[in-house]
């Protein structure tokens, strides 16, 4: 959270920040060497999580308990897990459910904390104050742990603790879209519209969104990493996938069992989610800096 | 037997750190235990305790008898201390019983106003219900005796060879010497109990040298402790990993009603894989519920299964479950899909055992959900709601009475009346006749054999009861502890004999 | 000449940024006699403060400094050196423009002021705290003993000021360079804030060096005038010599834009029935206070019973202090914001009656310039966009072709290629993006445009032009303006009438030439007298009617004129009674004064 | 002292909110709570009557708004029911276990502090050098690498390997620093960037030109006046992280078996034990507000010009 509302902070000084067309964009995050990185790694994590069928020398979900616990060896170049099968295939088949569940809870808090978000800073009033005093009420409440409770009783499995994420992860969001939207509301331009005859709907979709997307978008990638560590920590936990699903989360948390008998367990889950976060950190930041070349 | 070089000379004095299992003390009400059960600090002594071959052992009390077929007379051993001073007498073992039949009698069935005192030294026990076998039910340390009048939370009195210090939930429970012990002195100045729940983070605690016994090893780590120098210690088998079949033909979990999959089920499993992978081979494959050990030579009327896959899939197939989508057998539309539930005690115990039944099965064409639960009170309110097909559970035989878990599953009468268990697992017939006799055979001999058939006609004929593996208990060191006996049941661990290198 | 105070010799500036080196002063040599009062004077980016920051050694790292400086005789060392460095604060003060932005908003300004008295006096904390107190005394600031310990978030624009002149004079440096020192004030007060630095300049005699973009602050303070062009110094003269006969044509340039062209043809003669009529309006914007539990602790009265008219094709210009409603009259007047009370009548509608579809057809014949050239366009859009954007909202041009050539046309209208349409706003100049801001205002063909500020942020050049744009367009359409200014010579220069407005109200409204040659209410009359000349000779004998204080905030519930606590002429009366905006001198000239007429000599003062 | 006022009594209604919240949160709890209850104390469930009888005297059977009610009246009066396992009060469990949760947020809050402010000042001094590019790649890791796993490296290597640290429990000191870096090494990382930027910030603003043509030294323009600004920015941070930390530190207590109202809601949740999650949603988040409550008024203190407007709103 405190996380969040420091992305917040810098992302709304973005705001003013102009930006160059979405061609001119992507020449410029080539040209910077964190955004590069970070697109690459980025990249690469995606095609191997897609074509992670294709890739992997095994059926992840295949065992051989009689060879579990191998180290890296050339037919199994990552080694075996507690049950013998292959940690390679299940780190690919791993990226698939955690990448694409913190992409999808990304995108769904994103929507709702933007249409939130958005009715609340241009609505005003009353409307405005309840769904603030809303999020600061969800804001002075650990999230993870909310979500932990949610789950909790929810049950767990990987669509629960999606909604769960989502129901508890959309306030940060919605807290900077109405900062972003305020600030917006009182730049001059929107008030030049205004007198133009402008409506609310025309002001908010055409002026509005537009000047709030570069900041949106840094944050939806910071936060992207940022999903991805809490989901690996609620399965870690052991709310996430059943079994014998692989996800990096619950490789983890069966991993931990042979820390000490086959570290590598935990070494492969661990990197992948450091590697992927890492990859999704430097292209937000890589991002920022393209937005807004001052902060840097 | 214990592998590792505990043996030697001890020295008396020293402090001990354990790294125990999570703590599960109850802090209120007539059911506090705090340095009692489930994790026995020696604070308290029974009547009688259990040795490693489920032998009957006098502690409190010296000698006893069933008098008329329903009381139980106790006499008592003279010359025992309370830690608080005063003398050990009947009033402490009447205060103690009665807290138990407040709380609804317990396994021995004690009643409101049935433990009566003859003088201070003979005690009168009258469960409520006739039971036999009383004597080798209260070996369990829930049946231990508090001091008339105490309350565990307060102080933990007891007769033990160690007296209460202190305790921290969670965190840590300190016990020290009990100087005026009736029997022979404990060795060790003091024990803290480190509450580590975490099967992994006690052995690495081990490692680290934070504490120097730990209890509930990792079965993986034996080798590598024991080439770094640890004293391993294995009991035999008295647990067992079991999966109990739902065969009650509740609404969606019907598909086990079928005695066919239930036989391809036992057939599928490579136990001597389960064995030797899962559980690293500190494990039998023996297939009984109740350990072989206490039924002796009669054990072997349990014959069990040997893993032949294509056994499994021929039985399926004439019984109509033809291959599917995805590998999975179907028949007349129906999936051979089932819910396994997992979680008693733990789910951390059956660690990797559902996934290992989850891909036997799918081999021969059986499909399985996994179903975790948090913990044992939300496995025991699943079995509330009867969802689910196979129910994976680790028993523990804690007592010396073999027919006692037995009948209390899968006994259509059951031992308290009907409940959930019964409503998916009884099956009735012969089972029942024989469980039945062997409740009331009042000669030890003829009960194991009795019992010895029961679990025959569930494992082998009706295949309600799918055994996986007889478990034991693994506890490591360092090597400097000394006089660690490693129990089949945890519950009897003693620590008076356990002691450092001199 | 004696022997200089400071001399610079061959100074040049280059910055090393990521588009190349910035040549920002190049081989610039400039003396400053002890005492003397030196202007240096150039348009933005000629690198004046480059040249100021560098006798200091001040200057980014970026910056690669050469040239010598000597200072009180000795040589002041390399541009970073030791040498430089010990100047600061003890021999050279500085001051700066933002007067906000200058001070460090979390000590207390008499901690800033004391911090240089301990570093280079060596006074103890006692002492170099009452020594601030005096030299908060000596620049005038009220209180000083009370004021040594606020923060500067306390003080207005003026005080601030006064807290860095102060700050600046405090160890008795013999050179004050004072960059810009006025920009950010209201008139009134940039008039005494610059008679106080020569005052206290002269008392200790200290040499200034005043920078600024304004050749008319320096005629009544400067001895002697530096011009800068592009990095280097095109001229340098004696005062009189170069406001009378400048040598460079970058400097006859800067003077001629100072005298902006006026409107040939005042007010009078023509009579139109008004298209717009406003009356007693009033607007006051609630002062929340509370976040739970929001209340309601005040008003800031930003409109205060304000009654005009604006007649067809003609110009009012509404002039007055920041501050005074002059935005807020433009808004109420569109109901972009809801005046609290009053009336606005356009075309004999009532626009304050309308609903939201007759209030959008209304704003396609009544458009508004804002001030801000820069934000009021949307970054994101092509001109293309944003000047069809009101022809899409109206339904005036419907089809796309449509859509182009109009937009094309309205580019040419305001002197734009019609190429211009596919670029976004920041490929434009300020001056270039107010020429988009007023096509967009154009678009839909309006009758009336009100125009808040809309040269103020441009340099006096592009004023120029944009001022001719707006004469032009006027001419050309019949549009009837609203020209709000703080700037007196903006509105003299294209207004037919003027109002000039003092907390929320009109305090006296004219005929432009009536105005200026005949002001009546001694608000009027302080505003003119603290205007510059641009002409040394009179600039100097020029007489200042002196104003109290600085404008108050507009909270107010007291009774009686506004201006009364800052009014020299002010008697019981006006504290206890509203003056009424009466007729004076001429039927059409009225003023809000119970004593209106000529400033009396008394009333100004050195 | 308007604004502390007003700030103070701001704390109400957010409180209220979370009162309602956790009230919700046990309202969508599955199960019968009275038949848990009942479970719980006589290790059987109940029948009908019983039942009823235990809704009764739990105050189930009264509506919702009414239960809403009793629950704040009663939280105010420090009463946040008892605990189904441990069948004690939840307040004094919690309130048992805060120092603990207590002290491994501070020390991780401090941790990061003490590694992450003076990296980002010098990063911010020394831009685009060797440091600040490490500063800046170091606390990317940092913001990338989960805690948890942090947490088991930090247990390899030091405890397993190097035999330096303990790895588990409560203690002295040593037993404080693994938990300590686990949980704040991220947000080490964090401080270093929110240090820089601000730093580079004030830097740049005109105020900092002002201290150096007053001719004061370069330590005290950067030590006083540069510091002191942009130490504003990274207080209200450094606040809130500790209020993240505070709610955060459950998996490394989990991890380290370190016994502070983290595990104990990890727990709860885990054994649904309502009462004891409600009571940790209520505890948690009136710490959290009263922590932000605190920041704003440091804020406030190191800020004078927040009493003009809101603390929230400048760092919102
Ligand atoms: N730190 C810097 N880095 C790069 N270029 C700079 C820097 N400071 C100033 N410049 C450039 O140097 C030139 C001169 O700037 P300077 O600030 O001296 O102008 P000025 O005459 O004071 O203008 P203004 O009236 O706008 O203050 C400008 O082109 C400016 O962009
Ligand atoms: N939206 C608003 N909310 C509260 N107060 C406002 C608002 N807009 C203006 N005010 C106040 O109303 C008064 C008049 O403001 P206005 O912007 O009309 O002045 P102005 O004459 O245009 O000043 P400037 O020359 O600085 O633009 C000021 O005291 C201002 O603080
Ligand atoms: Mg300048
Ligand atoms: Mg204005």
């Amino acid at each position: 959270m405190a996380a969040t509302s420091e992305l917040a902070a810098e992302a709304e000084r973005l705001a003013p920040a102009a930006l160059a067309g979405p061609a001119g964009l992507g020449r410029q995050l080539v040209a910077d060497r964190t955004a590069l990185a970070g697109l690459v790694i980025v990249t690469v994590v995606l095609v191997g999580a897609l074509a992670a069928p294709a890739l992997a020398p095994h059926d992840p979900d295949v065992q051989d308990v009689l060879h579990r616990l191998q180290p890296p060896s050339a037919k199994h170049l990552l080694g075996t897990d507690q049950l013998g099968r292959d940690e390679l295939s299940r780190i690919l088949h791993g990226a698939r459910v955690s990448v694409f569940t913190a992409l999808a809870v990304g995108l769904a808090i994103l929507l709702v904390g933007l249409v939130v978000g958005m009715l609340s800073g241009l609505a005003g009033g009353l409307v405005d104050g309840l769904i603030m005093r809303l999020v600061d009420v969800l804001l002075a409440f650990p999230s993870l742990l909310l979500a932990l409770a949610v789950v909790g009783t929810l049950g767990p499995g990987l669509l629960h603790l999606a909604l769960a994420m989502t129901a508890v992860w959309w306030v940060d969001y919605a807290r900077l879209v109405r900062g972003l939207v305020l600030a917006v509301k009182e730049r001059p331009f929107v008030e030049a519209t205004r007198a133009q005859g402008a409506g609310g709907l025309r002001i908010a979709a055409r002026h509005v969104l537009p000047n709030i997307a570069s900041p949106v978008i840094v944050l939806a990638t910071l936060q992207t990493a940022r999903l991805l560590l809490a989901l690996a920590a609620l399965s870690f936990l052991g709310l996430g996938v059943g079994p014998p699903t692989a996800e990096w989360g619950s490789m983890l948390n069966d991993g931990k069992d042979f820390l000490a008998d086959a570290p590598q367990l935990m070494l492969w889950p661990g990197l992948a989610i450091t590697i992927t976060a890492l990859g999704l950190n430097l292209l937000g930041d890589g991002l920022r800096d393209v937005l807004d070349p001052n902060l840097r | 037997g214990s592998s590792g070089g505990s043996s030697g000379a001890a020295k008396k004095g020293g402090v001990l750190t354990v790294g125990a299992e999570e703590d599960a003390y109850v802090l209120s009400g007539d059911g506090a235990n705090v340095g009692q059960y489930p994790l026995n600090a020696n604070v308290f002594e029974g009547l009688v305790r259990m040795d490693p071959e489920y032998g009957i052992v006098p502690v409190l009390a010296t000698s006893w008898a069933l008098r008329d077929g329903k009381t139980w007379r106790f006499k008592l051993r003279r010359g025992v201390k309370l830690h608080d001073g005063r003398p050990f007498t009947a009033a402490s073992v009447k205060y103690s019983f009665d807290r138990i039949a407040a709380q609804g009698g317990g396994t021995p069935g004690f009643a409101k106003g049935g433990t009566k005192v003859v003088d201070d030294h003979t005690v009168d026990v009258t469960p409520s219900f006739p039971n036999l076998r009383l004597v080798e039910q209260i070996v369990h340390p829930e049946n231990s005796i508090i001091a008339a009048g105490s309350d565990p939370v307060k102080k933990p009195t007891g007769t033990g060879p160690f007296r209460f210090v202190s305790y921290r939930r969670q965190e840590q429970l300190t016990v020290r010497r009990f100087p005026g012990y009736w029997g022979a002195a404990a060795l060790l100045d003091e024990i803290r109990f480190k509450f580590l729940p975490d099967a992994n983070a006690r052995r690495l605690a081990l490692e680290a040298g934070n504490v120097g016994l730990v209890l509930g090893v990792p079965d993986e780590a034996v080798k590598n402790l024991e080439s770094k120098g640890f004293a391993v210690h294995v009991s035999p088998p008295g647990a067992y990993e079991a999966m109990y079949a739902n065969i009650g033909g509740h609404k969606g979990y019907t598909l086990l009603q079928d005695a066919a999959v239930r036989h391809a089920i036992e057939y599928a499993i490579d136990r001597r894989a389960l064995v030797q992978g899962v559980f690293n081979g500190q494990a039998t494959a023996e297939q009984t519920m109740v350990p072989a050990r206490l039924l002796g030579a009669d054990a072997q009327k349990v014959t069990g299964y040997t893993h032949d896959p294509a056994k499994a899939q021929q039985m399926l197939d004439a019984a109509g479950w033809k291959a599917g989508d995805g590998g999975i057998r179907s028949k007349g539309g129906r999936r051979l899909e089932l819910q396994l539930v997992d979680g008693f005690p733990s789910a951390a115990v059956h660690t990797g055992v559902p996934e290992f039944v989850q891909d036997q099965l799918k081999r021969v064409g059986i499909g399985v959900r996994i179903v975790t639960t948090a913990d044992s009170p939300a496995y025991t309110a699943r079995t509330k709601s009867l969802q689910g097909d196979l129910w994976l559970e680790r028993g523990n035989q804690n007592d010396a009475n073999p027919a006692f878990l037995p009948a209390l599953l899968f006994s259509k009468a059951g031992l308290f009346g009907p409940g959930d268990y019964q409503k998916m697992f009884a099956p009735g017939g012969r089972f029942e006749t024989v469980i039945k006799q062997a409740l009331s055979a009042p000669d030890e001999a003829r009960v194991k054999g009795l019992v010895a058939e029961a679990m025959h006609t569930l494992i082998d004929t009706d295949a309600i009861v799918i055994p996986l593996a007889g478990v034991r208990q693994v506890s490591a060191s360092e090597s400097k502890v000394r006089g660690f006996q490693p129990q089949p049941s945890g519950l009897q661990v003693r620590y008076d004999r356990v002691g450092l290198a001199a | 000449m004696s022997a200089p105070l400071l001399a610079v010799e061959d100074l040049t500036v280059t910055f090393a940024t990521a588009r190349g080196p910035i040549e920002a002063v190049r081989g610039v040599s400039f003396s400053v006699a002890p005492g003397e009062r030196v202007g240096v004077a150039g348009r933005s980016g000629s690198g004046k403060t480059v040249s100021a920051l560098s006798i200091t050694g001040l200057l980014a790292p970026t910056a690669r400094v050469s040239g010598t400086m000597r200072f009180a005789g000795g040589d002041a060392g390399g541009p970073r050196s030791r040498e430089r460095r010990a100047l600061r604060g003890r021999h050279i003060g500085m001051i700066f423009q933002d007067p906000l932005s200058s001070l460090n908003p979390t000590l207390t300004v008499g901690a800033q002021i004391a911090e240089p008295l301990r570093a280079h006096m060596h006074l103890s904390r006692a002492a170099a705290r009452s020594q601030a107190v005096d030299l908060l005394g000596q620049v005038g600031l009220p209180d000083a003993n009370r004021n040594v310990d606020e923060y500067p978030h306390r003080f207005s624009g003026g005080m601030r000021q006064r807290a860095m002149i102060a700050m600046a004079l405090a160890c008795e440096p013999t050179l004050v360079i004072a960059d810009e020192p006025t920009t950010a004030l209201d008139v009134t007060i940039q008039a005494q804030i610059l008679e106080l630095l020569v005052e206290q300049c002269e008392q200790r005699d200290t040499a200034l060096l005043l920078i600024t973009h304004d050749l008319g602050v320096l005629a009544g303070v400067a001895q002697r005038i530096v011009v800068m062009h592009e990095g280097r110094i095109v001229e340098e003269a004696a005062v009189d010599d170069l406001f009378r006969r400048p040598g460079h044509p970058y400097t006859a340039a800067m003077l001629a834009d100072l005298a902006l062209p006026r409107r040939t043809q005042a007010d009078g003669g023509r009579r139109t029935p008004p298209l717009l009529e406003v009356t007693d309006l009033t607007k006051a914007f609630p002062i929340v206070r509370g976040e739970a539990v929001r209340r309601t602790v005040g008003a800031v009265r930003a409109l205060d019973g304000v009654s005009l008219t604006v007649e067809e094709g003609r110009t009012l210009g509404i002039v007055g202090e920041s501050g005074c409603g002059k935005s807020t009259l433009a808004r109420c007047i569109l109901r972009l914001v809801e005046p609290s009370s009053g009336g606005v009548s356009f075309a004999g509608r009532d626009v304050l009656d309308c609903d939201r579809r007759e209030l959008r057809a209304l704003r396609r014949e009544m458009q508004m310039v804002f001030q801000d050239p820069f934000g009021s366009l949307d970054p994101r859009m092509t001109v293309q966009q944003i000047l069809a954007e009101p022809l899409q909202i109206h339904g005036v041009a419907r089809s796309r072709r449509a859509r182009f050539k109009r937009v094309a046309e309205l580019l040419a209208m305001v002197g734009l290629e019609p190429e211009h349409a596919a670029r976004h706003p920041r490929a434009f100049s300020g001056g270039q993006r107010q020429r988009i801001g007023i096509a967009r205002a154009l678009a839909t063909e309006p009758a009336l445009l009100v125009l808040d500020e809309p040269v103020s942020s441009l340099d006096v050049t592009t004023r120029a032009q944009i001022l001719a744009l707006l004469e032009d367009l006027q001419a050309r359409l019949g549009l009837s303006y609203v020209f709000v200014a703080h700037d007196l010579s903006l509105v003299r220069s294209i207004s037919h009438r003027v109002a000039v407005m003092y907390l929320g109200r009109i305090v006296e409204i004219a005929g432009r030439d009536e105005l200026f040659e005949h002001p009546e209410h001694p608000y009027t009359q302080a505003l003119l007298s603290a205007v510059p000349v641009p002409d040394p000779v009179r600039e100097r004998r020029r007489r200042r009617i002196a104003l109290r204080g600085e404008v108050q905030a507009a909270t107010v519930t007291a009774r009686g004129c506004r201006f009364a606590p800052r009014c020299p002429r002010a008697q019981p009366r006006c504290t206890a009674e509203d003056p009424a905006l009466l007729p004076t001198r001429a039927d059409d000239h009225r003023a809000a004064c119970f004593f209106p007429g000529p400033a009396a000599i008394h009333e100004e003062v050195a | 002292m308007w604004y502390v006022a007003r700030r103070v009594l701001y704390v109400v209604p957010t409180w209220l909110g979370i009162t309602l919240l956790a009230f919700v949160v046990g309202q969508f709890a599955p199960g019968d709570p009275a038949a848990a209850y009942f479970a719980r104390q006589h290790g059987r469930s109940p029948g009908a009557a019983e039942l009823a009888r235990t809704r009764h005297q739990l105050g189930l059977d009264r509506p919702a708004p009414e239960r809403y009610l009793r629950s704040v009246a009663h939280a105010v009066q420090g009463d946040l029911g008892t605990s189904y396992t441990s069948g004690r009060p939840v307040l004094r469990e919690l309130a048992e276990r805060f120092p603990s949760t207590l002290e491994v947020a501070s020390a991780a809050t401090f941790l990061a502090i003490l590694l992450g402010l003076p990296l980002g000042v010098l990063a911010a001094l020394r831009r685009n050098s060797v440091l600040d590019q490490l500063t800046r790649g170091g606390s990317l890791l940092a913001a990338s690498v989960p805690s948890f796993w942090i947490a088991y490296l930090l247990i390899i290597l030091f405890s397993v390997k190097l035999h330096l640290l303990p790895s588990f429990g409560t203690g002295g000191l040593d037993h404080l620093l693994l938990p300590a870096l686990a949980l704040g090494l991220g947000e080490a990382g964090l401080v270093a960037r929110l240090a820089r930027s601000s730093m580079l910030e004030v830097l740049g603003e005109d105020y900092i030109t002002t201290a150096r043509a007053k001719g004061l030294s370069e330590r005290r323009v950067i030590g006083l006046h540069a510091l002191k600004n942009a130490l504003v920015g990274v207080v209200t941070q450094v606040g809130l992280i500790f209020g993240f930390l505070l709610a955060y530190s459950a998996i490394v207590e989990v991890i380290f078996i370190w016994p502070g109202i983290g595990r104990l809601a990890v727990e709860a949740i885990s054994q649904r034990d309502y009462p004891v999650i409600q009571g940790f949603v209520l505890f948690a988040g009136t710490v959290f507000i009263f922590v932000n409550l605190a920041v704003d008024l440091i804020y406030q203190r190191l800020d004078p010009r927040i009493s003009l407007t809101s603390a929230s709103a400048a760092i919102a």
